[in-house]
């Protein structure tokens, strides 16, 4: 029975071996020449580092191309014209499906027809010295992201290419991603990917891990988002990582926002191991963009405004394109400095927002609720608490496609804009808390003059894209 | 949330593997809220799928959504799966059927002839597909919707 | 000596009946015609009405192109597109300076070649007829803006013409305008613009008046402004006006602006007759922007992040392209929808910051010092106290061109970003308020490690447009 | 603020119709500071009224601003203007001198052509115009302002 305890060497050498030998390039692997590789990149490229002495948010955009000239090219673009602190490498589709022979293909027509066949830069198969040769032309930390259930190749590869931070986790890139796979299944894949993370910053090469925060994107309420935070920054360190970046996606809210981010870099430090040194990533809107990049401008800017206020150690941007997939690297570039100029002009000023003390109380409270259940169902142990939780239905995250969750739970915004539950179905939550969320949909239900019904969920999901935060009902209802 | 009309059954689902739910997540509720007995196959759901539960269910209605463009080649033969099944219920399909900024009604009539009933774009409301099943299935609105719908 | 008293009905026959004659048009301007017209207009081409029952702020761009034919289209463009409520017409420069022969040059010369000879739309030059065709054309109220001195001519033809709202006053369009225009000049000029509104207003034809609250645009303390604006108000009142919207150029300091509308509203209130129905707009940073359309996305956003929370009754908003001079009309809708999206997603939020009461009230008792010195120099008259306060400097603008201010007072941000006064030459402040402002300072310069000086003004003045809200000394100093 | 050297003369302001003001309030502080006599002229200045205030104050220096890109025309003849006044004072401009983004070393020279001893860009800091000016009045800096600079 998976339990949450670290794995031995000998089996941690086990799996190493044969997930190398699923792919040729696997065979480049050689860990004593990786740490050699790391030991000889400069301080300003040592992800975990940069990262944690930073005195403001540091900003990162997504961006991910098939070949590898381009990469870095694209990397480079971002970097100066973006002004891009920290900078991503972003995995394409079949990588992320452990399909690396249809990856190949993609990129070999790419590297033949110069067509971007491919929507991220599959590094399994560009290999330890592709990664290297990445990381040596771009002068700044890069970081692996991606959405891949079974990360395990594509972590031994890259960490040996030189990258040094890697975003995901058993639930965070499971539940939002993929219908089929098994929680129990991605979460023993993922102690693989911790304990590898762990073996190098046992050697002192301190390889920053990244659970993704947003989930699925869709209004969820930040309390569900930071126990699925806890869990996975838990079995990291459970796993030796000790440099860990917990994340959070924008409501929209800013009240509700920075309430979160403070509740999650408070929670972090409380639930993870004093030796583990925890940051905090804040993710622009993560849900449907206005058809508009003046509008998205908009959106954008409220979360360069509510990142200024909340200071998280990180801020993972959005372009104005975003509604239409992926952005040029002029406009992810504009996305970054828009957000640039925003966190700039307001973050020297002291803007106390009333009532966050009180949100962040109401959201801690709810997070151990959630947390609580968990290590009941577990009897202790975290995995085996987070697997009973979500099929009990006591954990959950709304809009999920996962058969793992339930995704029974259905979000809605009060009338001031802050996400709450209102189909709770299962979820382990204290009576008193639930009367909170009740009373806060029944107060905008009265100022809609309609029930609280589904329809409140429907309109809130389009409503940003719509132009608005809360989805009102329009016209005559 | 069930109302008291005689419960007809509708088999709802993502086709092909596409993992969009949000839109399948408040179908079932607005077609839960509105008295139907739902079946939601959820995500990344195969033709064969959709035929065994409207088989196993008994269902009237076949609701397939999709959201990531491919729509077309995802149905391709979909309706001969469900013929071979012995599935006699009525088809919909809804949401971003086609990549790019094609005419509508040019997406319809490709749809038509794959053999959907009907075919919404993705700006419909739940609404307008409930008012349509019941059109096609001959059932009438409970007072309770009808207060709903007018007030 | 000129005061602040009414022109008597027959002097306003006498003077309307002069300045007509300046220009043929004028001959065209027929008071009872034009009462006729304006009670023809439908409901919402009514200005003042539309403004004073609005339930949020509404949103109006800048633009003016010298033909009759490119106006209709602009601002329909402006409406449809950037979805504005209230819409502009700017008056080109040489009718600013009274020189409609020069204006018609142009003005032919743009309907010759096509080219948009002139910087605006030449009113006079129009005509009455040309006016009531724009009125009618376009589907929401226009206001006249413009920066002329003397008006009167302008504002004979622009009412007639069927337009009821107009921008402007005495100091607000001297001070910062023009060097040599005496402001005893102007007060006497705008008293007619002021009494002919008065004359519709007692019509029922209610003409809503804007002073121009920005001033020089550049780091003017908000008592300042809102002194001039309560100055320009009354005289405005005192001639028959009843609708006034008072103005205030964004500073970028969140909590000093809201504070800054917040007093602003409550002494136009307090300073103003009842009888007047008092708003108030809010001007999107007037300074320097950045050379950057993406950063600049980012000002104009912080500006409708302070509307949302401030609720003026109107926002005049910046484009992205406002480094470059005029903006087109693409720019100038983005401008409007980002700041629609801003606004649309913050405003239902209760977002109550700390400090702004300390803030609003601080702003509230400089502006009292400079009322209350306004007073005593003109014993009771508001116009004597006006010229004899800028006269001994009592009153001032910071960077003020003109001949008739000092220009001798400085402002510089403290180390929170709120605009304070540095130099404070001559102006009449109490003893208590200066040693707020110098312990402000004096806090920037040790966070600075360096003197209070001119540097930090000139450091200021460049800020936002160099990307900071502040002018911290760069790099070694 | 007036240093213990002995004082100089200079005249400052902003030529032609440009009302630009923001500049020479703060070139009028820093010179103030460094020690100069400052006669600001404000904006809208006419060659005329440069020449009078150089030759009744005596000036050692006279520094033009410009920033609306008329800066040539409001230029043409002013070093004669200067001459006929029988001024012989140091004469800079500074500011944006030219519409549009010509290579600045082009506009320099353009100046230098119309009698200019030295051109400065926007971007240029009062400390170097102050420098400039200190090196061709040949004047060292005080104490205090070295201590100031090295700080």
């Amino acid at each position: 029975m998976i339990r949450d305890e670290r794995i031995p060497s000998d089996e941690l050498r086990r799996i190493d071996e044969e997930i190398r030998s699923n792919w040729p390039t696997g065979a480049d692997v050689d860990f004593e020449d990786a740490i050699e590789y790391h030991e000889s990149l400069p301080d300003h490229k040592r992800f975990a580092d940069v990262l944690e002495s930073a005195d403001k948010p540091l900003l990162q955009p997504r961006a991910g191309v098939p070949r590898l000239d381009d990469q870095i090219e694209l990397l480079q673009y971002l970097l100066e014209e973006g002004q891009a602190d920290l900078l991503p490498t972003t995995i394409d589709s079949y990588t992320r499906d452990n399909e690396y022979e249809k990856a190949q293909q993609g990129l070999d027509k790419a590297l033949e027809t110069g067509d971007d066949t491919l929507n991220g830069f599959p590094a399994v198969n560009h290999g330890v010295d592709g990664c290297r040769e990445l990381i040596d032309a771009v002068d700044a930390p890069i970081e692996v992201r991606h959405g891949t259930p079974d990360a395990r190749l594509l972590a031994a590869i890259t960490f040996a290419g030189g990258f040094q931070s890697f975003e995901g986790g058993p639930i965070s890139y499971n539940i939002p991603y993929t219908k089929r796979h098994g929680l129990e299944e991605t979460i023993e894949k993922w102690q693989f990917v911790d304990r590898l993370a762990g073996a190098y910053t046992e050697r002192g090469v301190r390889i920053n891990r990244e659970p993704f925060g947003p989930l699925t994107g869709t209004l969820v309420p930040p309390s569900i988002a930071i126990a699925v935070m806890l869990v996975e920054g838990k079995l990291a360190a459970t796993q030796g990582v000790r440099s860990i970046t917990l994340g959070y996606g924008q409501v929209g809210n800013v009240v509700q926002d920075v309430a979160a981010l403070n509740a999650l870099k408070k929670l972090g430090n409380e639930y993870l191991p004093d030796e583990v040194v925890v940051t905090t990533v804040f993710h622009e809107w993560m849900g449907g963009f206005p058809p508009d990049e003046a509008r998205a401008n908009g959106v954008i800017s409220l979360g360069g405004m509510t990142a200024a206020i909340a200071q998280p150690d990180k801020v993972i941007t959005k372009s104005p394109q975003e509604f239409q997939g992926v952005p040029t690297k002029e406009a992810n570039s504009a996305g970054l400095r828009t957000t640039r100029q925003v966190i700039d002009m307001a973050i020297e000023q002291k803007i106390d927002i009333d009532g966050i003390e009180e949100e962040q109380d109401l959201i801690e409270r709810e997070t151990r609720c959630l947390m609580d259940t968990i290590f009941e169902h577990g009897d202790g142990d975290v995995v085996q608490g987070t697997l009973k939780a979500f099929d009990s239905g006591a954990l959950d995250v709304p809009f999920a496609p996962s058969d793992s969750a339930r995704g029974a739970v259905l979000p809605a915004r009060d009338d001031d804009g802050r996400v709450r539950i209102f189909e709770w179905a299962d979820l382990a939550m204290d009576d008193d808390i639930k009367e909170i969320h009740r009373a806060r949909l029944s107060q905008r239900a009265d100022t809609e003059g309609r029930d609280q019904s589904f329809r409140m969920v429907a309109d809130d999901v389009d409503a940003i894209s719509d132009g608005k935060l809360i989805g009102r009902p329009q016209g005559d209802v | 949330m069930v109302s008291d009309t005689m419960s007809q059954t509708v088999v709802l689902g993502v086709i092909g593997s596409d993992a969009h739910v949000v839109g399948i997540t408040i179908l079932e509720q607005a077609f839960s809220a509105a008295g139907f007995d739902v079946v939601n196959l959820g995500v990344q759901t195969s033709q064969e799928e959709f035929a065994e539960a409207a088989v196993t269910h008994d269902a009237e209605a076949v609701l397939v959504s999709s959201l990531y463009g491919h729509a077309e080649q995802d149905c391709q033969g979909f309706h001969g799966v469900l013929e071979d099944a012995d599935v006699d219920a009525v088809t919909y399909i809804g949401g971003n059927l086609a990549v790019g900024q094609d005419e509508f009604e040019q997406t319809r009539r490709t749809f038509r002839e794959l053999g959907f009933d009907r075919v919404f774009d993705s700006e419909t409301d739940p609404e307008d597909a409930i008012a349509a099943l019941r059109e096609d299935l001959q059932i009438s609105p409970t007072e309770s919707e009808r207060a709903t719908i007018t007030s």
